[in-house]
């Protein structure tokens, strides 16, 4: 049962990147204008350069051709050449996707075990202060725009009170230093904008949290718990978040879609130097190749994530079957 | 002494609408061994009157005054950690919809292993070997222990239940209408089963149902209710035979029974009381066939009729 | 005997079982769960044909097939109504078939759509029939309708939701619905299951007074032996998708001869004390209907097996006059 | 909670259709230049921006600008999630698996990314955003519709109709659609909501109608020109706040409606 499980969802995230890869390809050939007009667009471009990039792309050959170069290209990493940096596609995102993981990992826990806690203490004093300010925090949170929460995070931590460097992974002159040196350097530089991404997230895990509590507690089994003479803490621990953590799992999964997009705007506004970032520039130079490298690394990202999800439930939730 | 003995009991839920008194004024006793049922139409107040003996009543509902004595001692009176031990080790239940009040994500040996382990100081491997033995007396395969309760059926998951009440061995067991959504015939399987594991552990009982006719097989003694407060108590045959309570009797007709004649007997009129605001003096007067005058003006008393039997009927 | 008006020949239900993508694919065999495997009975005019069994047997399938209500693909062998093939009906004897047959369900708490009035639920058969000539036609069959199932006075139910209304009350609305297209034949599916007791006497004697009036036919679906005491003119004792026993009501429930029957009857509670009553419980509980025991498919359980049993399924057979069972001990 | 959040609705929704009348604005017409970046005052109430126009006639402009672009596109993800929610819900079977695939993987896809390439190839005009939003947002209502049609298609009163002898598309339109449109309509007060931060998120990545600033884009132009740096909080501070401000109200009403119209049958 668990093997078949486990290779049905391998299956179906298979799946799903390569209708990904099928749509990224289409993407840039369905918009309107042909494709060599569009990267024309691009006014640094000479009429050379454009007759170079629609033989670099096999433009000339017909659609399904090209759709077979695209993915013999990517199945060996070609994911293009970038129009700004001149280089292919696949390493400056690599070089990139480490600082975006390291941003996003350390959001995401900050933000579960924030919000796991929050949402459980909401639960426990429920229609208390405790809650209604709890629940008043996972609103605002939830309602302000990532990057403008950035902003002020920048605006007051770093610029009025000097507390943490506005901006960058890294103190520039420690640029050449050992790696002992960069690691503490690296994580202060970190506080700032792992913080601003997990208060993001952690106001709606609390909120999932509080609520899916609140309704494991009225179910039978807690008052069986109770009825065995399973002390309050007990029930809680042992019945009720066990329970309650699977709308949790749920929730965080479909959510790492909305992760990834809150580090990006997260790295915008701190100058992280990830992904995020390089979208930004990419954006700025009208960069397709890069965009849709991003695109592309980005949604498998979350696409392997979301499998790890799948596994993780059926682990908590033995109810799960195919 | 009885094992038991319930002194004017009065609970109430706090809800939107008002305070519903769901319990007012219920007295009973139970002897060591003895089981008793407690019948009436659902909203009676029957179930609430069961989880008080635990004091495992909703955040909302509250025990507003009358005794709880068990062997002598107060529940009502206990510390959280005396209740703590109390429970399961003295009294235990078997709650209704197996379904729910089993933990779906917990392998059902580790819950009746906890069960074990909240009172016996026993290791991890022995209660284990206990929760084996406990399904095996329920009459399912002790390698279950590991299957989740999803992987049961109804009446199988009703016998984990039950052999979760025993792990203890309390004294008093509760069946919270344990049979209800099982079919007859699982009804009486799980019956027997609960019968026979009684008498040879000598447990006392109480059981509750909406089907009077289901008590003949288990009990010594009923109890009917009606919107919150005993009506009729007494020897399981005298509420057979000679029911006094008009409430008694249409509750025992309103049941078809294959033995007898094929006509049907007519409903209850009108329906139970909200129990926000009671009807005065009888609280079963506006439905009742055989009404008098001072129904409507004076409570009846439970008083006794017959040995053991007392009914609080004016009639 | 009245004429009849339902017969049912050799009535398969079999449900395909979902099978995974990648299974599909691997050649397996199909599984398939076999809900009513091959029942026949026929129901005359104004009579009350009860079908009794334990959850799972078959019956609630069964009520839906001959109504059809299920997946096409899963129905086989005959269902006549008036003489007339459902299976291989036309659209309009279809639509036409679905104006005398109706069906009554379990729960009043869930088959009234919530958003609409009683008014719109009594109505809405009319509409889809187009049977009314006017507004004010319309709305005296309602009215009419509505007194029939016992909803007097019918000014105060019209604009109410099924929220407003209590368990009985509704179950009168959805045979007020059922009753205004004059239906011939009534499934009735454990229609007071999930009513209190103290109301179930009147919804099953409403039934009983609609049969006297208009020669209604009812197949009665229900689990509790003492209702299809009481209700029915005949009745049938299912088993895992087989019918194991049928005659007229009294037979089959007073004098049961298949062992299933008789244990069904002697497990129905009594209003008498601990009785000193011999009884046979049976132990465990019906296979499920994907894995079908041979031979007998009552043999597992049965407390007085014969050898051949295992080996070969016993048909239907008459013991006196209308009363039948499928046993090899008879 | 609700009636808090309506009147916070109304409030912008008076300011989206009446500011611009009264008070016109023009974002191509810059201040002079000693009005650039000025503190409040008696003359600028929120101060200036860096080109040296008036913040707060700024904001009354973006308000129309964010609110049209949330609602509209809306109603497109709206559309589309509901018609392939509906569509795959009803018909079942192949139709349903290939429909839901598909939907799952809109459902994971990392929208932001997504977004900005399609507003980069369409073109940033104020329609494009709007389609552009409305086109990678519809997936979450489509499985919530489709899931609602489901649960609502198996009750017993829909099996009732068929008994009756309803068509199928009558069975639609009179019993499931009406049972499933009042969740539509809270979740589509929660997808304005995220409908207007998209907006505000393309706008501050430079992906806006540059002809139609909303308060995303003065957020943009407020960091593009290192109002962090200087200080200038008048400038940072109010779009953004109205953005947190309407958001709020779009998900207060939509929570409100959800437990009007969706009350859960709580157990006592």
């Amino acid at each position: 049962m668990t093997r078949r499980y486990f290779f049905s969802k391998l299956f179906q995230a298979l799946l799903t990147i390569l209708i990904i890869l099928v749509m990224n390809y289409f993407l840039f050939r369905v918009m309107p204008g042909d494709p060599v007009s569009m990267l024309v667009r691009n006014p640094r471009m000479s009429p050379e350069a454009t007759q170079k990039v629609a033989e670099m792309f096999g433009l000339d050959k017909p659609w399904y051709q090209q759709f077979g170069i695209y993915l013999i290209n990517l199945t060996s990493g070609n994911l293009g050449t970038s129009f700004i940096y001149k280089k292919p596609v696949g390493g400056i995102i690599m070089e990139r996707f480490l600082a975006t993981m390291l941003l996003t990992v350390a959001a995401e826990a900050l933000a579960i075990l924030g919000g796991a806690l929050l949402g459980i203490i909401a639960a426990w004093k429920r229609g208390k202060r405790v809650d209604v300010a709890a629940l008043g925090f996972a609103l605002v949170t939830y309602a302000m725009p990532t990057f403008w929460l950035g902003i002020l995070m920048v605006a007051l931590f770093a610029v009025t009170l000097r507390w943490f460097p506005t901006s960058g992974m890294l103190t520039p002159t420690l640029s050449m230093a050992g790696f002992w040196q960069r690691l503490p350097d690296t994580l202060w530089h970190l506080v700032l904008p792992g913080v601003t991404l997990a208060l993001v997230l952690l106001g709606e895990y609390a909120l999932i949290m509080r609520n899916a509590l609140i309704d494991v507690l009225t179910e039978d089994y807690i008052t069986t718990a109770r009825a065995k003479g399973a002390s309050e803490g007990r029930v809680l621990r042992r019945h009720a978040l066990p329970n309650a953590m699977i709308p949790m799992v749920t929730l965080i999964a479909l959510n790492l879609g909305f992760t990834i997009t809150g580090a990006l705007q997260v790295e915008t506004v701190f100058s992280w130097p990830g992904l995020g970032r390089l979208m930004y520039d990419a954006l700025a130079g009208r960069d397709y190749p890069l965009l849709q490298g991003i695109f592309l690394i980005t949604a498998i990202a979350v696409v392997g994530a979301n499998f790890l999800s799948d596994l993780t439930y059926r682990f908590l939730d033995p109810r799960v079957k195919e | 002494m009885p094992l038991l003995d319930v002194q004017d009991l009065h609970v109430s839920f706090s809800m939107r609408q008002g305070m519903v008194r769901a319990v007012d004024g219920v007295s009973f006793t139970l002897e060591e061994g003895e089981s008793l049922g407690l019948v009436g139409e659902s909203g009676c107040g029957k179930t609430t009157a069961a989880l008080s003996l635990l004091r495992l009543l909703p955040p909302n509902g509250r025990i507003d005054s009358g005794k709880i004595l068990y062997q002598g001692r107060d529940v009502l009176t206990f510390t959280a950690e005396e209740l703590r031990r109390f429970r399961w080790k003295e009294i235990s239940i078997i709650f209704q919809g197996a379904m729910n009040a089993l933990n779906p994500v917990q392998r059902v040996g580790d819950q009746i292993a906890e069960a074990i382990r909240l009172h016996q100081p026993v290791s991890e491997k022995d209660a284990g070997k206990q929760a084996q033995a406990l399904l095996e007396r329920v009459e399912l395969e002790g390698r279950r222990v590991n299957d989740y309760p999803h992987e049961f059926s109804g009446g199988q998951r009703q016998r984990v239940m039950i052999a979760m009440a025993l792990a203890c061995r309390p004294r008093i067991v509760i069946g919270d209408e344990p049979t209800t959504a099982l079919d007859v015939m699982v009804q009486a399987q799980i019956f027997e089963l609960v019968e026979s594991l009684r008498k040879e552990l000598g447990m006392a009982m109480i059981l509750i149902t909406h089907d009077l006719s289901v008590l003949g097989d288990t009990c010594d003694r009923a109890a009917v209710m009606y919107a919150g407060q005993i009506v009729e108590i007494g020897p399981i045959e005298t509420l057979f035979q000679t029911p006094c309570h008009p409430y008694a009797r249409c509750l025992l007709r309103s049941f078809p029974r294959l033995q007898g004649s094929r006509s049907m007997a007519d409903s209850i009129p009108g329906t139970p009381p909200n129990l926000i605001e009671v009807p005065p003096g009888c609280r079963f007067h506006p439905r009742c066939p055989e009404v008098m005058a001072i129904c409507s003006r004076e409570q009846p008393l439970l008083l006794e009729r017959g040995p053991r039997h007392s009914v609080a009927c004016h009639g | 005997m009245a004429p009849e008006i339902l017969r049912v020949e050799e009535l398969k239900v079999h449900f395909p079982l979902r099978s995974s993508f990648l299974q599909g694919k691997s050649g397996a065999v199909k599984k398939v769960v076999r809900a009513v495997d091959g029942i026949s009975f026929s129901i005359g005019e104004g009579e009350v044909f009860a079908l009794v069994g334990e959850s799972g047997c078959g019956k609630t399938t069964t009520g839906k097939a001959v109504l059809d209500l299920l997946e096409p693909d899963c129905v086989s062998g005959k269902i006549e109504f008036f003489g007339q093939d459902l299976l291989r009906m036309k659209a309009t004897e279809m639509k036409q078939f679905r104006r005398r047959a109706q069906m009554i369900f379990q729960d009043p708490y869930q088959s009234l759509n919530p958003r609409e009035t009683v008014y719109d639920i009594v109505s809405e058969p009319l509409a889809i029939h187009r049977l009314a000539k006017s507004e004010a036609d319309r709305r005296e069959r309602v009215a009419a309708s509505l007194e029939n199932a016992g909803l007097k006075p019918t000014e105060d139910y019209l604009d109410r939701y099924p929220h407003e209304l209590s368990g009985g009350q509704r179950q009168r609305v959805a045979i007020a619905a059922a009753l205004i297209l004059e239906p011939l034949f009534l499934v009735a599916d454990e229609p007071v299951s999930m009513l209190d007791v103290s109301v179930r006497a009147d919804i099953l004697k409403l039934m009983v007074s609609l049969r006297d009036r208009y020669r209604i036919s009812y197949l009665f679906i229900t689990h509790d032996l003492a209702l299809a005491w009481v209700l029915a003119d005949h009745a049938a004792i299912m088993y895992l998708g087989k019918i194991v026993e049928v005659g007229p009501a009294e037979a089959v429930i007073q004098k049961p001869r298949h062992p299933y029957s008789q244990a069904l009857v002697e497990v129905m509670p009594r209003s008498e004390p601990r009785a000193a009553r011999p009884r046979v419980i049976l132990r465990g509980e019906a296979p499920n209907p994907v894995q079908i025991p041979s031979g007998c498919r009552f043999h597992p359980r049965c407390p007085i097996p014969l050898p051949r049993c295992k080996e070969d399924e016993p048909a239907l057979e008459e013991l006196e006059s209308g009363h039948r069972a499928a046993c090899w001990r008879l | 909670m609700g009636m808090a959040g309506l009147i916070l609705f109304l409030f912008f929704v008076l300011v989206a259709i009446f500011g611009p009348i009264l008070w016109p604005y023009d974002p191509l017409e810059f201040g002079s230049p000693a009005d650039v970046l000025q503190p409040p005052s008696a003359a600028h109430w929120l101060g200036t921006d860096d080109m040296g126009r008036d913040v707060l006639l700024g904001l009354i402009a973006g308000s129309r600008v964010s609110l049209m672009v949330g609602i509209l596109a809306t109603v497109v993800s709206m559309s589309v999630g509901a018609f392939v929610g509906l569509t795959a819900g009803y018909l079942g079977k192949g139709t349903d698996a290939v429909l839901m695939r598909f939907t799952d993987v809109f459902l994971v896809l990392p929208w932001l990314p997504l977004m900005l390439i399609l507003a980069a190839l369409l073109g940033a005009s104020l329609w494009n955003i709007i389609l552009v939003i409305g086109l990678t947002g519809w997936a979450g209502t489509a499985r919530l519709v489709r899931a609602q049609a489901l649960a609502v298609k198996e009750r017993p009163f829909v099996e009732r109709a068929r008994a009756l002898g309803s068509s199928r598309w009558g069975i639609m339109g009179r019993h499931v659609l009406p049972n499933v449109f009042p969740l539509i309509f809270a979740n589509t007060i929660l997808i304005v909501a995220v409908s207007i931060l998209s907006e505000t998120t393309l706008s501050f990545l430079g992906m806006g109608d540059s002809t139609r600033p909303s308060w995303g884009m003065m957020l943009h132009f407020a960091f593009a020109s290192g109002a962090i740096s200087n200080g200038a909080y008048w400038f940072l501070v109010p779009p953004g706040l109205c953005v947190l401000l309407v958001v709020l109200a779009f998900t207060f009403m939509g929570y409100a409606l959800d437990e009007i119209l969706n009350p859960k049958l709580r157990k006592r």
